[in-house]
């Protein structure tokens, strides 16, 4: 063959990396050093005499800890091939983990963070020397009460759940403040608010009762006048929905709580689409939390740090957790004389290296270019749901021919009675692909669901190339159901068996388990 | 410029896209995708935000600018601790968790993020060894978090509500705790004595009431617990458990406490290879052994092995997954959600680095290092540590045989460019010692701290006490 | 201690590995290898080296506290330029060159470095995108290198030994060009009036012993050219080739010069998303039209498109191989060797960011930034500009009517935290400006100029010159 | 299938990313921006006008550059991709690209040199501004002059080739200084130094000599004898050779150069095996270079940039390129007062980001760690030259039984003779496990060769592994020989076409050419 290059085919013809390393503690080999400590110096060692053999009876640990012996290189090696069998937002067309937000986290923000201005900063210091932290944090608080319409921020939780956690905190300590804790004791949730919401508030000692959508899919007020009343220590919901259904009787239910003393905590976490658009306090909530991980571009880190901010109004600003950063003229301090906080949610003030990216993320947009951002996630978002209704076997629960917000939950249930592949054996084959989607949507209320979220990062080509991949896979699921089922064929490992991961007798958690239940 | 508005970060703000996406979807603009939110709900006004900059260079001026008035640990003399702490943080710590694939990735498959998968995997079995338990799970938030839940996990097994705290605890710990665990556990605080615990006091208060006993080593104040085997059997005499908070840093030549009867061990990671981050890099463990009543308690993921088709092929997946809030919401074990999983890769990749001659290296240089701004601080006339115990990094000097309070010497020394240490009460100061506080730092706080001394010895007459306080 | 020496970057000094090793291969110790080295060359003694930071946070803390002592052009106001510039380098830039995967290789096939040989294709045709013209090699070292080596082509094309310099050029520039070509061609000198080009005494000296006529654009003062047209008449009507060195940062807005007639374009990348690095960031261009007459004698590498067995495939591999020293040693076009990859890597990125508006407006940037300077500074009394040609980014001015030397200039300001160019003549100052230095920037050189002059003034009575000097 | 996990198989099975990107000038989307630009501020505007309206006729661009337009993540995900189809050091075993010294370029030194206190330093500032990096490369200078014996260095040039041909520059500069500029035209070299010795004095004008080694496969010092003489300007040579044989009579040939007033270069890019054992001028060396981006930890960047360090007697230093660093006290400067110096090599003063990981890379080891360097890559070297050796088919022409130093040229000629496999095959299918050579070594003096210089960098295990693939390859070779024919089948590609590259008329050396030549 000779040039000119063929046309490339319509898909792209992918395969992940495979290094097929062994587990870390196989590339043992005794006396290599990764890495050297500096050593007690001499007069050091001269003025206290050999404190390992000095430590009390028992003290000294008898078998150095099995942690493998390797040189730097070989460790570096080892995890930099791990980090190739990795698909981070950055490589892929990262739609499919809808609810998560997968956007672009800048690369500008990477470089931000990482002087030793920030990462060798002691939260203890002298706050002069902190001055230009606390006045980035002092100003992503005051943005996000701006983007919530709500009175007070704090940023000091690592994640979303632990904000929604904090949301509830507040909540039962102003109940409590009031009177009213023992009498409060149940929190109202829907089932396509986040499960975090039914959790934490469970974890707080509440009763929860959740509330299933109308027949078009809308929450359903009837179904919170049934049950709302002098036991409600509040409502706590995600709006848009986890289906990316905005509901449009959103201020009535906050109105019903009201009515009947409870509160309204709103779950932010999928703001992405509303930014600029309207806002939480707007509605009358309460209190709220945005993740900074997924509507304010901080990377999810495989899973964290993320960060969470929540905004209350001025009712609910005493309870916030301690310290709060004040303003006084041209200094910013901490202050932690706060008499009803709930106290501390964290170890400091949250996650400073996703509260610096956050901000910057905002002052490389502002108001304008935040709304954007709402704007056209929306658009991708419908536009992506044009493309895949497209797609024999995939449908859209609720709300027919309504335009959602900035996610959709789609079911493949059509697919799946039509070929017994079930909507997990289509993420995974997805996978061969460079792309995927997440599929822990319980209950699956929605059958066989999956969810797409594409925010504002991805391309048109990008959208269309995603959908092109889930159509292919739909057609091989009809007429070669084996390659779905036996799917992944282009990935780092193959089909896994997963039965020993739910019982005890062979569950293998750790390497030393494992060296134990199968190799002594 | 009257350019139409498009960002960098947007794609599909460029206008013929944007025009032909509105075609694609019958839609004359995006207003339309808004008709569920009423016309009240929705904002009339721009966001009164701060002007943007949308240049790069220009966003980097400003964000540098205000970065730049930080003055770092790298710029004073540090020995501020608290539940923070200045350790070495290998480069290579830093390369892998700074890679794109991680730091980006969120939750695939075991599939396409194998590497996920058998990073943390190794993150659970790296720590396992250190602490010598089976099970550790993927990190949570933080040690508070670690610890609030350790004790709630304790409660749930026994279905009691008492909780004895055996040693001091970090205040703002304390509080987060207890704030957690208070709708279901009772927590009462028995006085340490001599900076640990009081087991004589513990045992006696220990019941069949009581879920578990709560041990911090080292404690707040850097003692080393040492009776953790006599607390384990008073927790166990009354089929309760025993918690041990501690920070691993120093399990490289200390006794684990799982070897000395502990159930639940937890803590925080900051100190396996996290940098200071102003108290924004922590992250929290639960090792315990390989028990089903235990692991089935727990809240965050833990990943497992797996075998794949493929003979040989390493696979990984989630152990348990129905425990969690992801598959049963309010019935899962409390929740989990994204935590801290990008420190634990780290943590994992700084043991590697370390492995067993590096951590016993560390921990005796610890000790050392300890014990020296010990020795060198109450040789001060006048300065006194406030305990004999063991510690581990951090103590406490009293100077109120000085009749000078912390904070004078907090403030003084700060003007010299040290941060002597935390304050902790009118005459107390915490001083953390590291590795990276050399003999010459040491002897350089030292003179800083008698020269304070000596100045206000010449102000006040008051005779010094140069014996250990408690000894 | 007296553990054996066992670095990290050695695994092979663990004790038992290296005695495996030994065994395996019969050696009783390293010096066995060693059997060719003669007695009497063997070093009898160790390296007189300073005592080692083998733990990583010891070296970091020595170097860093020598880096630490340096105060960079973010900390200061910088119109330096003459041939490094301060431009901004996007972070993404950054980030892929320090990928790990481009960082650390070198030579691989175009299999395994398939990514390597699509980067440097990319950068070769984004390159030939902004200066119009069809062959671009894998960077040379520096612009220095491939102005010498341009003209060298020149030359070994033509067998002629005449080379005509038609612009002021960097002195350093012109050092390294003459030691280099001096065996083979026979540099001559045009004196340049206003600025740029004489034309007609450029024309008047070619001769059928041309082998090229030399322009430089923007010139070393920063001229602009605007009569390429015209030079490249001249030396193609006596057979010889215009070769034009430039800096391409300005391609966005102006005319390449391809497009004027010209034979081959060179220069330096450092503008195109490299940083300052202390003038170690330079990377070396040449580009030529698609005759094989030209792209034979280029020295360096050259990536093209390949099909594979594949369809749509994209493959690549090295064009015309049997050019280089590396096939056949002295007789290849002068050599090969690592030179600059990664930076040209670095300048693909830059550019595919940047985009064509972005080059636009970048080029619109510094016509306008380097034109407000010009104005600002010649509008104090005293400083006048050498010429009135199109400057780009760079200008002269010249401080004679204010009696005041470029030096004293230099030394009043870098007092004030400003580096207001590099003084190039007793009174001459080179001032570089970029998309870095605003406005107030440029108001804040003018103002603390404006005073050293008035100074000046005050002391010195001299007459002032307000109008352009060589206007 | 349930735990345990069956043992891995000897042999890695790899798989390397597969993206298949198109070039990035297919990616293009009208009006996408992938980052802005600072604008001329109003007060600027106003002042100077619309001057690119302005521009003298002809001088303004008509047509937009045809870049590509693309949005800022979509060109980071392209490059990333690119990115993990690139097999850097980090990531194979790659003792492959012998002669080449790809050792550990610690991660350290990456942290050390991003500081902008480096990155956006001026050459041109302040001597008092940059004091740190003038120590630095002050003490870098006196580190390669103790590891060469020599009195003066300079680390100006980016890359060893050009260090070399510094090294002939100065040998010319010296032979005109002393009136035998014109007499002295001809420069020897061996077959076995690197060609950039003989193509580098090529360039400066000299006539090049090319020796033959002896039988054995050690320079020929009798061949010497017979060429030189008063029109020799110099001897240059590298040592141990491309064969890694050390020369034992490299003092003999540096007295024979002497002897006819002529001056001995050593290429020293080859020292890894040598450093703290033997020194260029206690041989009588009067000019040597090193390549920091070989021997002393400095990434290759996918081929540069490197840096060079060139070292030189006392009677050579004046011509050193100018300026060089001058201490007084504890001050640092520059001085360029030099009057014999052949002038400027390169822009300023060398690559600092490689200066100060060389100096990094010296002062995290110390004379005991760089002499331990030298020992293990011996080590190592003869290691794999055992286990190589093992290999049916497999040879190492020359000096047969003796030992090597630091790196190795090997044959496949005997497994060519019965398989018909090239070495160039071999290579290819290596690949396909992650690993590979080059076999570059023009002229073939050594049939079908490969070189491999494993450093000190690789642990035991990894050199077994890399000889273990290499067997297999032989094996196939023999047993299989199209499945090495039509290799590589786990690559990001596949077998390659050349022939258009070696065409004019159908070689397509950017997109652009491409599109002229085949679409237009
Ligand atoms: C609506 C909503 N709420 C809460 C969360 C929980 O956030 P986190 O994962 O940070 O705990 C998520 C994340 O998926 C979410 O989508
Ligand atoms: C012995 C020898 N000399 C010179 C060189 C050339 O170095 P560079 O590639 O930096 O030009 C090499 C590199 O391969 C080499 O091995």
């Amino acid at each position: 063959m000779s040039l000119p290059i063929a046309p490339k085919p319509a898909l792209r013809r992918f395969h992940q990396a495979r290094w097929d390393e062994p587990v870390i503690f196989e590339l043992t080999t005794p006396g290599e050093r990764g890495v050297l400590v500096s050593r007690p110096e001499p007069g050091v060692r001269e003025a206290v005499g050999d404190v390992v053999a000095d430590l009390p009876a028992g003290m000294r640990r008898e078998k150095p800890a099995a942690l493998p012996e390797m040189g730097q290189m070989r460790v570096l090696r080892h995890y930099l091939r791990l980090s190739q069998e990795n698909l981070g937002a950055d490589f892929n067309i990262d739609v499919g983990q809808g609810t998560c937000t997968m956007k672009y986290a800048p690369k500008v923000n990477e470089t931000l963070i990482s002087t030793p201005k920030l990462t060798e900063l002691h939260p203890l210091q002298d706050q002069g020397d902190v001055q230009g932290i606390l006045e980035i944090m002092w100003s992503l608080e005051r943005a996000v009460a701006e983007i919530s319409g709500m009175h007070s921020v704090s940023l000091h939780t690592s994640g979303g759940s632990t904000a929604i956690w904090t949301n509830i905190a507040m909540i039962r300590a102003y109940h409590e403040a009031n009177g009213e804790g023992e009498q409060r004791d149940e929190v109202i949730t829907t089932i396509f608010s986040h499960p975090s919401n039914a959790a934490t508030a469970k974890a707080a000692g509440y009763k929860v009762i959740t509330l299933y959508p109308d027949a078009d899919g809308y929450p359903d007020a009837e179904a919170l006048r049934a049950v709302i009343g002098p036991r409600t220590a509040a409502i706590m919901i995600t709006n848009p929905e986890d289906t990316g259904i905005f509901n449009p009787r959103v201020k009535e239910w906050v109105d019903l709580a009201h009515s009947v003393g409870a509160l309204a905590s709103y779950d932010q976490a999928n703001a992405n689409g509303i930014l600029g658009i309207t806002r939480a306090r707007d509605a009358g909530f309460d209190v709220c939390h945005f993740n900074l991980h997924k509507t304010f571009g901080t990377p999810h880190g495989c899973g964290g740090p993320g960060s969470g901010a929540n905004a209350v109004s001025e009712a609910l600003a005493p309870f916030l957790p301690g310290p709060v950063i004040v303003r006084d003229g041209d200094r910013f301090a901490l202050d932690s004389d706060r008499p009803q906080s709930i106290g501390k949610v964290a170890p400091f003030y949250g996650v400073a290296p996703n509260l610096v990216r956050a901000y910057a993320w905002i002052m490389a947009l502002g108001a304008e270019g935040i709304k954007a951002v709402a704007e056209t996630a929306v658009l991708n978002n419908n536009y992506l749901m044009k493309k895949i209704l497209e797609i024999p076997g995939a449908s859209a629960p609720y709300a027919t021919g309504r335009r959602r917000i900035e996610q959709v939950r789609y079911s493949w249930q059509e697919l799946f009675e039509e070929t017994g592949i079930s909507s997990e054996e289509i993420g995974i084959r997805a996978s061969d692909f460079g792309m995927h989607y997440w599929t822990s949507h319980h209950p699956y209320v929605v059958p066989q669901p999956f969810t797409l979220e594409p925010t504002e990062s991805y391309s048109m080509a990008e959208l269309d190339e995603y959908a092109a991949v889930l159509a292919e896979v739909a057609r091989e699921a009809r007429e070669t159901p084996e390659v779905v089922r036996t799917a992944p064929h282009n990935q780092t490992v193959h089909h896994t068996h997963h039965d020993d991961l739910d019982d005890p007798e062979r569950w293998a958690i750790t390497w030393r388990a494992y060296q134990r239940k199968y190799f002594s | 410029m009257t350019q139409p508005f498009v960002h960098p970060y947007l794609p599909n703000t460029a206008p013929d896209v944007k025009a032909a996406m509105l075609a694609a979807v019958g839609a004359a603009s995006t207003d339309e995708f808004y008709a569920d939110i009423p016309e009240g709900l929705r904002l009339d006004r721009p966001l009164d935000l701060p002007a943007p900059f949308v240049a790069e260079q220009d966003l980097v001026r400003h964000v540098d600018g205000l970065l730049g008035r930080n003055v770092s640990t790298r710029e004073r003399l540090s020995f501020l601790g608290a539940g923070t702490y200045n350790h070495y943080v290998p480069a290579v710590v830093d390369e892998v968790i700074n890679r794109s694939e991680f730091l980006t990735a969120y939750a695939g498959e075991p599939y396409e993020d194998h590497g996920r998968f058998q990073a943390l995997f190794q993150y659970q079995s790296l720590m396992a060894e250190l602490l010598n338990m089976d099970v550790v799970n993927v990190p949570t938030y933080d040690g508070f978090q670690a610890t609030a839940t350790s004790l709630s996990m304790a409660g749930r097994m026994s279905g009691r509500r008492g909780v004895i705290v055996a040693s001091d605890v970090l205040p703002d710990k304390f509080s987060r705790v207890h704030d957690f665990v208070r709708t279901n556990l009772d927590l009462t605080v028995v006085p340490t004595v001599n900076g640990t615990a009081d087991v004589a006091a513990v045992a006696a208060l220990a019941t069949e009431q009581t879920a578990a006993i709560w041990v911090e080593t080292p404690s707040y104040s850097g003692a080393v617990e040492t009776a953790i085997r006599q607390l384990a059997d008073a927790a166990h005499a009354v089929g309760a458990v025993l918690v041990v908070g501690t920070d691993p840093v120093g399990y490289g030549v200390l006794t684990p406490p799982a070897d000395q009867g502990a159930d639940i061990v937890c803590g925080d990671i900051q100190s396996l290879g996290l940098h200071q981050w102003f108290g924004g890099a922590h992250a929290g463990f639960i090792a315990v052994h390989d028990d089903p009543r235990f692991v089935m308690e727990m809240p965050s993921r833990l990943f497992g092995l797996a075998t794949t088709d493929v003979p040989g092929e390493v696979g990984f997946g989630d152990v348990a997954y129905d425990r969690t809030s992801f598959a049963h919401r309010e019935d899962g074990k409390e929740w989990v959600g994204t935590a801290a999983a990008l420190w634990g890769i780290a943590a994992g990749v700084y043991l590697a680095l370390m492995g067993p001659q590096g951590m016993a290296d560390l921990g005796e240089t610890l000790l050392a290092r300890t014990r020296y701004a010990q020795l060198q601080l109450s040789a001060i006339p006048g300065v006194a540590l406030t305990d004999t115990a063991l510690h581990l990094r951090e103590f406490v000097v009293d100077f109120s045989a000085a009749s000078v309070t912390a904070h004078a010497v907090v403030d003084t020394l700060r003007a010299q460019g040290i941060e002597p240490g935390v304050a902790v009460g009118e005459y107390e100061l915490l001083v953390a010692v590291t590795e990276m506080t050399g003999q010459g730092d040491i002897d350089r706080l030292a003179d800083a701290v008698a020269s304070v001394v000596a100045a206000s010895d010449t102000a006040d007459t008051s005779t010094s006490n140069t014996e250990e306080k408690s000894a």
